[in-house]
């Protein structure tokens, strides 16, 4: 049923009676087109823009536990397009502006709102560092202002100015940068990939990735052997783990994040901010808690879970921005797994396997890059070659050294 | 998370810092001056970009920065995070202690 | 030779506060004593490789002291040496300032790479009836006397600051050692660890000696 | 001043001659010391508490614990004020201040309650399915106003004055919760001679031995837990910790917990924290943290008034207070007969009994007909009333009818408290039997569970279970296990049978109060698909309020699976995660805020320059001079440019001990340079300084500095100030993974030394003055690039190094930092007739890029050395880090962008870094982008700002004029493309 006023209300009369799944629960078919292992924000908008730009219908999203389970279900909710270098700027720009027309697109509300990102600077060298990928976005069209110390004050007065370690010298905003509800994207895109006809098939882990003489046949799940012409990974976190059953190995290491929300609270802090010389940012969701997150935990790790040095570290740098925030209460903690890549940009490509089809390595980056992601990995199979948005994020780069590193950290991924 | 560092005992992972995969130990060898081809130039990507990152156990590196400032070879559980064994990367028939 | 127009060395927590100063809670006794030992020379020795056991008698010989082979503290008369890293220890003199340190480097030539770190480190005596409540504030290591005893020691962090921290008295007495650089650091969160059991500053050592 | 009319006149752990004053919403109240919020109100005869999220209903008391949903307030006032402070955990204090929340303009009359007209719009996940019309309406009106009627208390919008603290606690075993497992527990393993720690997070011990009337080793169950607390805090491995709530298990055995150290007084006492953060590392955990009480899904549940069984017991027994006049009691378990007893002991009648069990038990008849209770077998299908109940609707065999009652005691049966066993992952199974969710299988290393949070419910279960486990973690921990009798305990009978809700009941039935989420939002859900635990959980937002869904999650997965016709462990549990109840951020912030955010370091000759008037400014985390300001200059340009002129014309002093310092000694120190540096060091004569550069084993530039041999066997290696640490670390890995095989010994030396450098045409004549005669410092004697031990001032040991970073003719004087501050004041004495100038950070930079040196924004990690225009540095002939990946086809390409230098076309032009180039005529786009500015400053030597950046094939193109667009800051000029070094570029003045 489309969602309009007239069938919200509708229902409201009819005691909600009518409502049908928003999307099916399908069975596996022997056989698809395509085959999206992964039912998270990437692997169902790659579904959904697959039916939408490609026309490829006869496709399965196949995914080990609920769709949704994953990072998108996980993050900190926040959008942005406010990168420095060229490889990333046009990419994030298109998801951008996906986002912004994404609801009218797939008829549901994920209460995108552009509430606006202001980066902070706490010296002259940073602030230069900050003009340097400001003008970058420029070049490209993206939106980018510098805010001195009392342009910060007027946005936000409760910020600490006056006995700060780091003092805050400015700020680089970027006011189409915002936050969305995360699983809203993951349920509007399997409603929208649904009413397209993609089968979404859920508790159905694939064990294994059917090769033969170079050419992928399909996949093995716990339900047995499902056939496909082409095959998508899309399951950040696991991606080593999966690409492992084609025989890849991937210049991915598995980290854990941790995030935090605070309990419910009145308006406070109305965009996003990230703190320049300490590891925090924060936002606070229409329902009124704090979001907010900061490091990695810097090791290794499959557990969805961290630890307590790192919930200090945060909230130290939370403390140290807003003395405000300090009898307000962390209500939830949780972890997801990224995939950290080794130049911390992501991977949308082909393998040497044909027909097997990679999309990983978004370190701790993929929610804003949802659309874009979907976008560009449904290209990228369809056509089994990338599109131009993506060309950079090949899997040779870091044979012929045309990284993608915006830290400038190296082969670290617990730096990036 | 806990280390216990063969030199200065249980202490938190705090006090360390992580590199990863331990087989960084085993750097390619690749004589100064010969040219370089394709196989040094693979051997050399798998080896800066390469990692083991399997769901189990997983040997890594780990640098007692706050501590005794050794690099230690910890074996860890990438689900449970559970230590199974930590050794200093340096055999100790190289260390300058007896 | 020492010369007398050489100015005396200055210690990091110099103006910090003075002895005999009583800070935070004033009723009754003060629960910490905090004390800077000043006046020591302290050289870093390191075992050139496979000269361990060389180096451990030449120390012996020298002092009457072995090398301790793990996280230890030993010391005779006015020397003491503290492990630092395997096969690496420091040397506090208490006394005999700087002159100590090229002596013994010139001693251990060949046996070990010897450094001055005379002026690297405050070195801070901390004792009283809630010394071991104020470092529970910072110190991430178990402190109790079963597994912490004195002549035992640690290298740690201790509220973002690296330190090395002795039981030296089943007192019990402690000594950290802070880098130079980050004395202040250190300090301000000392103090307003202990100020809620009232602190009295005392004075060890004699700050004269270069 | 009311006079507490529903105190009750006798009993009660409060203390009568300690009457608290205290205002509610401005009313004021008078309770006593031992009450909480809730319950000095309570005794007061508020009923109205606050309002719920959605609908904003009228809400009362539900609970006397921290899994109350309704009865938060926003507790104290100004800069400490605390939204959503549970009143049922919020201990009294004399002058305690606290407002209800989430209602305009009052709890009463609150406007918001409109939105129970909308309800049924309203239902779970409506906003998905509309706001979008017009689509721009979304963030101008719809969003607005859904963010002004959402949240619940307001948070301050000042600093908390208040200051927190960490602290490091270890222990053999630690027990959580004091009820009588976790007593029994503490006591055995004491008695044992175990390190004890046990974690109350009331502020008393003794869990539901205070809250209802038990006997323990015949005598009243007070009495008895008086006695184990004092045995137990007799006992010197014991600690007993009060308002300590464990909110969290971490990875080898550390726990979190928060100590409430202050919160019970209305400002903490001077020196003393408001809050404790714990990290407790333990060996052996006993998790004794009891169970919840769960409601049971009917009409307008929500009601005031209709309060849980146990909690009611909770307010009659421990704290004397009737909660009202006219009860009824709704249980489907035993437990009814204790709350029966218990309200008539309290003087309120039980008028009726509601069991809807098929002919209920006989403890229960029994207890109703002692007490003259009707006893109906049935249920109840709605509460009436608005701001408290009225009546309900009870219905029995077919027939529905009204009793007025102003007290509803409801149980739905008791939920073990199993949060801390699923921390780690582990998920809790369903148990049948005793329908209730128990710890899983594989528990957190080192955890066992006793008494009612693993499903033990009758005391003397309990009592035994926690003996035993504190006597087996004790003997795990090594000790001998003590002998210890279990006490008696009075009989009870513990019989339960499910009833999760009340079918077909008018009204909305609540499974999550706070959040509004009903059993009709479930069965949508349902409906929708949003079947999976998780699903249903993010699409209601059931269990996501502030009390974590403590009393609403079981009987919200029970609702689904008998919807879905699935049992309860087919349809599963999410896992909890930490914190257990809600932690302050300042508390895990602790003393690092403010100043004390990060350590800040200092150079020996920090005071020296702040007697100077130094102005400061951060770097990294050490201070340093960025200039020396003096009377008449009006800004940090005007002293800078006076402070560089002094260098270039005469001489002046500057602090470098900020850079770091590495002692690297062994017959092998030159070969493990040669590795770690892309040039050679092994060749360097003794008594010699070198610049060298460090790459990544990727190849691309990491630091660089000089290093100097001072013997055969012995070099200083400088590092930047920034990556000093880095650097340590990455040569303690190339030495003990790399190359152990090698005798080197390294050891940072940055603390000891203090180091100037001394620059200008006269810096040699100044430092003949304070360098002891018998050291030749002459030109020939000690050239450019010269290194040696020297000494000062007739014996203060020093080195001397002659490099130059500003490209005068220039020395760095380094000498033991216990000196830091005499040298300096000797240097500036000895220079005075040469017109000597302190100069800070901002000279240095203008010197080095007028010189054209690489610094930090070069450095930034994208960059190579032949960027840098230093391939030549590169050695081909010895390995070293980063040699063959500095040979991948991006790191080499021709027309990679190379450092180069930058001068405006127009007079006077302020060029500024981060400006990007364009070729003239070219559109802005970043296929247009040859490269971007690093660097950047005035030169007061050649008059001019100049700068430094990438630039594509920039050496080719040096002569040509580009734009510098920096649309960030609105500017776009022309450039000429120079050669990096402005100045002196033959390097003659250095050689002095």
């Amino acid at each position: 049923m489309r969602y309009s006023i007239l069938s919200v209300l509708g229902q409201a009369l009819k005691g909600q009676k009518d409502w049908k799944p928003v999307w099916r629960d399908a069975e596996p078919k022997p056989a698809y087109d395509v085959i999206i292992v992964g039912g998270g924000g990437h692997g169902l908008a790659t579904a959904y823009y697959l039916a939408k730009e490609h026309d490829i219908r006869n496709v399965a999203v196949v995914e080990k536990g609920w769709i949704g389970g994953g990072n998108v279900g996980r993050n900190t909710t926040i959008i942005r397009s406010n990168y420095l270098l060229p490889g990333n700027i046009p990419f994030y720009e298109k998801s951008m502006k996906l986002w912004e027309g994404l609801e009218q697109d797939i008829n549901y509300n994920a209460m995108i709102s552009q509430r606006g990102i202001l980066n902070l600077y706490h010296s002259d060298g940073q602030r230069d560092a900050y003009v340097r990928r400001g003008n970058a976005m420029r070049l490209h069209g993206v939106d980018a202002e510098l805010l001195d110390r009392e342009g910060v004050r007027k946005m936000y007065p409760f910020l600490n100015f006056d006995n700060a370690r780091f003092p805050i010298h400015g700020g680089l905003l970027h006011r189409r940068g915002g936050t969305v509800r995360h699983d809203a994207v993951a349920w509007g895109y399997a409603r929208a990939a649904d009413q397209r006809g993609v089968d979404i098939i859920q508790n159905c882990e694939v064990t294994g990735i059917r090769v033969e003489n170079g050419r992928v046949l399909g996949v093995e799940t716990e339900r047995g052997f499902i056939g496909a012409n082409k095959v998508g990974l899309a399951a950040a976190g696991n991606s080593s783990r999966v690409a492992a059953m084609a025989g890849l190995k991937l210049p991915i290491e598995s980290q854990v994040l941790q995030a935090f929300v605070s309990e419910g609270l009145k308006p406070l802090i109305p965009g996003v901010i990230t703190f320049g010389a300490g590891h925090f940012y924060i936002s606070q969701s229409d329902k009124g808690g704090l979001v907010f997150g900061g490091d990695l935990d810097g090791y290794n790790s499959y557990a969805q879970r961290g630890n307590l040095p790192v919930v200090e570290d945060v909230c130290e740098g939370g403390m140290a921005l807003m003395p405000a925030i300090g009898r307000l209460r962390v209500l939830r903690g949780w972890g997801g797994i990224m995939d950290m890549s080794m130049d911390g940009s992501p991977i949308i490509d082909k393998t040497p396997v044909d027909g097997l089809y990679l999309n990983c390595g978004w370190c701790y980056g993929g929610f804003k890059a949802t659309p874009a992601s979907g976008f560009c990995f449904a290209h990228t199979i369809a056509r089994d070659e990338p599109h131009e948005l993506n060309a950079a994020y090949r899997l040779d780069r870091f044979r012929t050294g045309r990284l993608i590193d915006e830290k400038g950290v190296g082969a670290q991924p617990n730096l990036h | 998370m806990r280390i216990v560092c063969p030199f200065c005992g249980a202490r938190d992972a705090q006090e360390f810092s992580y590199l990863g995969d331990a087989s960084l130990q085993q750097r390619p060898d690749t004589p100064a001056g010969a040219p370089l081809d394709d196989a040094a130039h693979a051997a050399w990507h798998d080896y800066v970009y390469l990692r083991e990152n399997p769901p189990g156990e997983h040997t890594e590196f780990w640098y007692h920065a706050s501590g005794c400032r050794q690099w230690l070879k910890v074996t860890r559980h990438m689900r449970t995070h559970a230590i199974s064994n930590v050794e200093a990367a340096r055999p100790s028939s190289l260390r300058g202690a007896a | 030779m020492v010369d007398v127009s050489i100015p005396p060395v200055v210690s990091a927590l110099a103006g910090l506060a003075t002895a005999g100063q009583r800070l935070g809670f004033k009723d009754g006794e003060a629960g910490v004593q905090i004390a800077e030992l000043t006046g020591v020379a302290i050289a870093s020795i390191a075992a050139r490789k496979g000269l361990a056991d060389d180096l451990s008698a030449k120390v012996q010989t020298l002092f009457g002291l072995p090398l301790p082979s793990e996280p230890k503290r030993v010391a005779a008369g006015d020397v003491s040496i503290i492990w630092s890293a395997p096969g690496q220890w420091l040397v506090v003199f208490e006394s005999g300032g700087r002159q100590r340190v090229s002596d013994l480097t010139a001693a251990l030539r060949g046996l070990a790479s010897t450094t001055d770190q005379s002026d690297s480190r405050a070195i801070i005596e901390i004792s009283g009836p809630r010394v071991r409540d104020v470092l529970a504030k910072g110190v991430m290591v178990d402190l109790h006397p079963s597994v912490f005893a004195p002549g035992n020691t640690a290298i740690t962090l201790v509220a973002h600051v690296g330190a090395q921290l002795t039981c030296i008295d089943a007192a019990p007495v402690y000594q950290l050692m802070v880098p130079r650089s980050f004395c202040l650091s250190f300090w301000d969160w000392l103090i307003s660890s202990a100020e809620e059991y009232g602190i009295s500053i005392g004075a060890k050592g004699d700050p004269k000696k270069g | 001043m009311s006079r507490q009319p529903n105190r009750l006149a006798s009993g009660g752990l409060v203390d009568r001659n300690k009457p608290q004053l205290f205002r509610f919403d401005g009313q004021p109240y008078q309770g006593f010391a031992g009450d909480t919020l809730a319950s000095a109100l309570l005794a007061n005869g508020v009923s109205l508490f606050g309002r719920s999220f959605k609908y904003h209903r009228p809400r009362g008391l539900l609970s006397a614990g921290p899994e109350e949903p309704n009865a938060l307030v926003e507790l104290r006032s100004g800069a400490r004020r605390e939204p959503n402070t549970r009143a049922t955990v919020a201990e009294l204090y004399d002058g305690l201040e606290a407002t209800s929340q989430n209602r305009w303009p009052s709890l009463r009359f609150d406007a918001m309650a409109v939105n129970q007209l909308f309800a049924p719009i309203f239902a779970a996940g409506f906003y998905y399915k509309t706001f979008m019309w017009p689509a721009a309406f979304w963030e101008k009106l719809y969003e607005p106003i859904i963010r002004r009627a959402a949240g619940l208390g307001r948070p301050a919008g000042s600093e908390d004055p208040d200051h927190y603290e960490k602290a490091f606690a270890h222990c053999d075993v630690l027990v959580i919760g004091s009820g009588p497992a976790g007593l029994m527990a503490a006591l055995a393993a004491g008695r044992s001679g175990a390190r004890v720690i046990i974690a109350e997070e009331d502020f008393r011990l003794g869990g539901r031995l205070i809250c209802d009337r038990r006997e323990v080793d015949g005598v009243p169950s007070v009495e008895w837990v008086a006695r184990i607390a004092s045995e137990l805090e007799a006992m010197p491995e014991v600690r007993v910790m009060l308002r300590t709530s464990v909110f969290g298990v971490y990875d080898g055995g550390v726990y979190g917990a928060l100590e409430r150290v202050n919160d019970h007084v209305a400002v903490p006492p001077e020196f003393q924290p408001r809050q404790r953060m714990w990290r407790i590392m333990t060996r052996e955990t006993i998790l004794a943290a009891g169970s919840i009480e769960r409601p049971v899904v009917f009409g307008d549940n929500d009601r005031p008034g209709v309060m849980m069984a146990g909690s009611v017991r909770t307010y009659t027994n421990r704290f004397a207070v009737a909660p009202g006049t006219r009860a009824a009691v709704f249980a489907n378990n035993d437990d009814a007969a204790r709350t029966i007893g218990d309200l008539e002991a309290a003087g309120v009648h039980v008028d009726a009994v509601i069991d809807p069990r098929p002919g209920s038990t006989d403890s229960v008849r029994s207890a109703a007909r002692k007490a003259g209770s009707e006893l109906i077998e049935g249920a109840i299908e709605r509460a009436t009333g608005g701001q408290r109940v009225q009546s309900v609707d009870v219905r029995s065999n077919g027939s529905t009818r009204s009793l007025s009652v102003d007290l509803v005691a409801m149980s739905g049966g008791w939920s073990p408290t199993v949060h801390l066993t699923s921390h780690q992952g582990s998920r809790p199974v369903w148990d049948d039997q005793l329908s209730a969710f128990l710890p899983g299988q594989t528990l957190p290393p080192g955890m066992t569970v006793a008494g009612a949070a693993t499903g033990q419910f009758s005391l003397e279960a309990c009592l035994a279970a926690g003996a035993a486990a504190g006597l087996d973690a004790a003997g795990r921990c090594g000790f001998r296990r003590a002998q210890l009798a279990v006490p008696s305990a009075d009989p009870e009978s513990t019989a339960v049978s499910p009833l999760w809700r009340v079918r077909g009941t008018k009204g909305k039935a609540f499974v999550d109060f706070q959040n509004d989420v009903a059993a009709s939002d479930v069965e949508l859900a349902e409906r929708e698909g949003f079947r999976s635990v998780e699903h249903l959980k993010r699409y209601t937002t059931l269990g996501m309020a502030t009390d974590q869904g403590k009393t609403a999650n079981v009987n919200g997965l029970a609702l689904m699976a008998e919807i879905t016709a699935k049992s309860i462990s087919q349809t599963g549990t999410t896992i909890f995660r930490p914190p257990y109840t809600p932690v302050a951020i300042g508390a895990l912030a602790g003393h690092h805020r403010g100043e004390h955010f990060k350590p800040t370091r200092l150079t020996a000759g920090h005071a020296w320059a702040k007697r100077q008037g130094a102005v400061f400014v951060e770097s990294g985390v050490w201070m340093r001079a960025a200039y020396f300001p003096r009377p008449g200059e009006n800004d940090w340009l005007e002293t800078t440019i006076r402070e560089v002129n002094t260098v270039r014309s005469a001489v002046g002093v500057c602090d470098v001990s900020t850079l770091g310092k590495i002692d690297v000694q062994g017959r092998d120190a030159g070969k493990f340079l040669d590795f770690v540096y892309c040039n050679t060091f092994s060749t360097l004569a003794i008594g010699k300084a070198r610049y060298g550069v460090m790459l990544r084993e990727d190849g691309f530039a990491m630091d660089d500095g000089t290093t100097s041999r001072l013997a055969e066997d012995h070099y200083v290696v400088t590092t930047t100030t920034a990556n000093a640490a880095k650097v340590m670390q990455h040569m303690e890995f190339c030495h003990q993974v790399l190359l152990p095989h090698l005798d080197v010994q390294m050891i940072s030396i940055s603390d000891q030394w203090a180091q100037y450098a001394i620059a200008g045409p006269k810096s040699r004549a100044v430092l003949q003055k304070i360098v002891d005669p018998r050291h030749d410092i002459s030109n020939e004697a000690f050239p450019f690039m010269a290194a040696a031990e020297i000494s000062l001032k007739g014996g203060i040991p020093a080195r001397l190094f002659r490099i130059s970073f500003s490209g005068e003719m220039a020395y760095e004087l380094a000498v033991p930092a216990g000196f830091g501050e005499a040298a300096i004041v000797e240097i500036i004495k000895a220079g005075q007739e040469f017109g000597i100038a302190p100069y800070g950070l901002e000279a240095l930079t203008v010197m080095r890029i007028e010189k054209g040196h690489v610094a930090g924004a070069e450095f930034n990690g994208q960059t190579t050395a032949r960027d840098f225009g230093l391939g030549k540095m590169v050695s081909t002939k010895k390995e070293f880090v980063g040699r063959v990946m500095a040979q991948r086809e991006a790191l080499t390409q021709p027309d990679r962008p190379i450092l180069v230098g930058l001068r405006p076309i127009e007079e006077g032009f302020r060029l500024r870094s981060g400006a990007h180039l364009l070729n003239r005529g070219a559109e802005p786009s970043l296929d247009n982008d040859q490269g971007y500015v690093t660097s950047t400053t005035y030169s007061p030597t050649l008059r001019s700002w100049i700068g430094l950046a990438f630039m594509k094939s920039g050496k080719e193109r040096t002569g040509d004029t580009v734009r510098a667009w920096d649309a960030i800051r609105g500017t776009d000029a022309l450039v000429e493309v120079v050669g990096p070094c402005f100045y002196d570029p033959k390097g003659e003045r250095h050689h002095g």
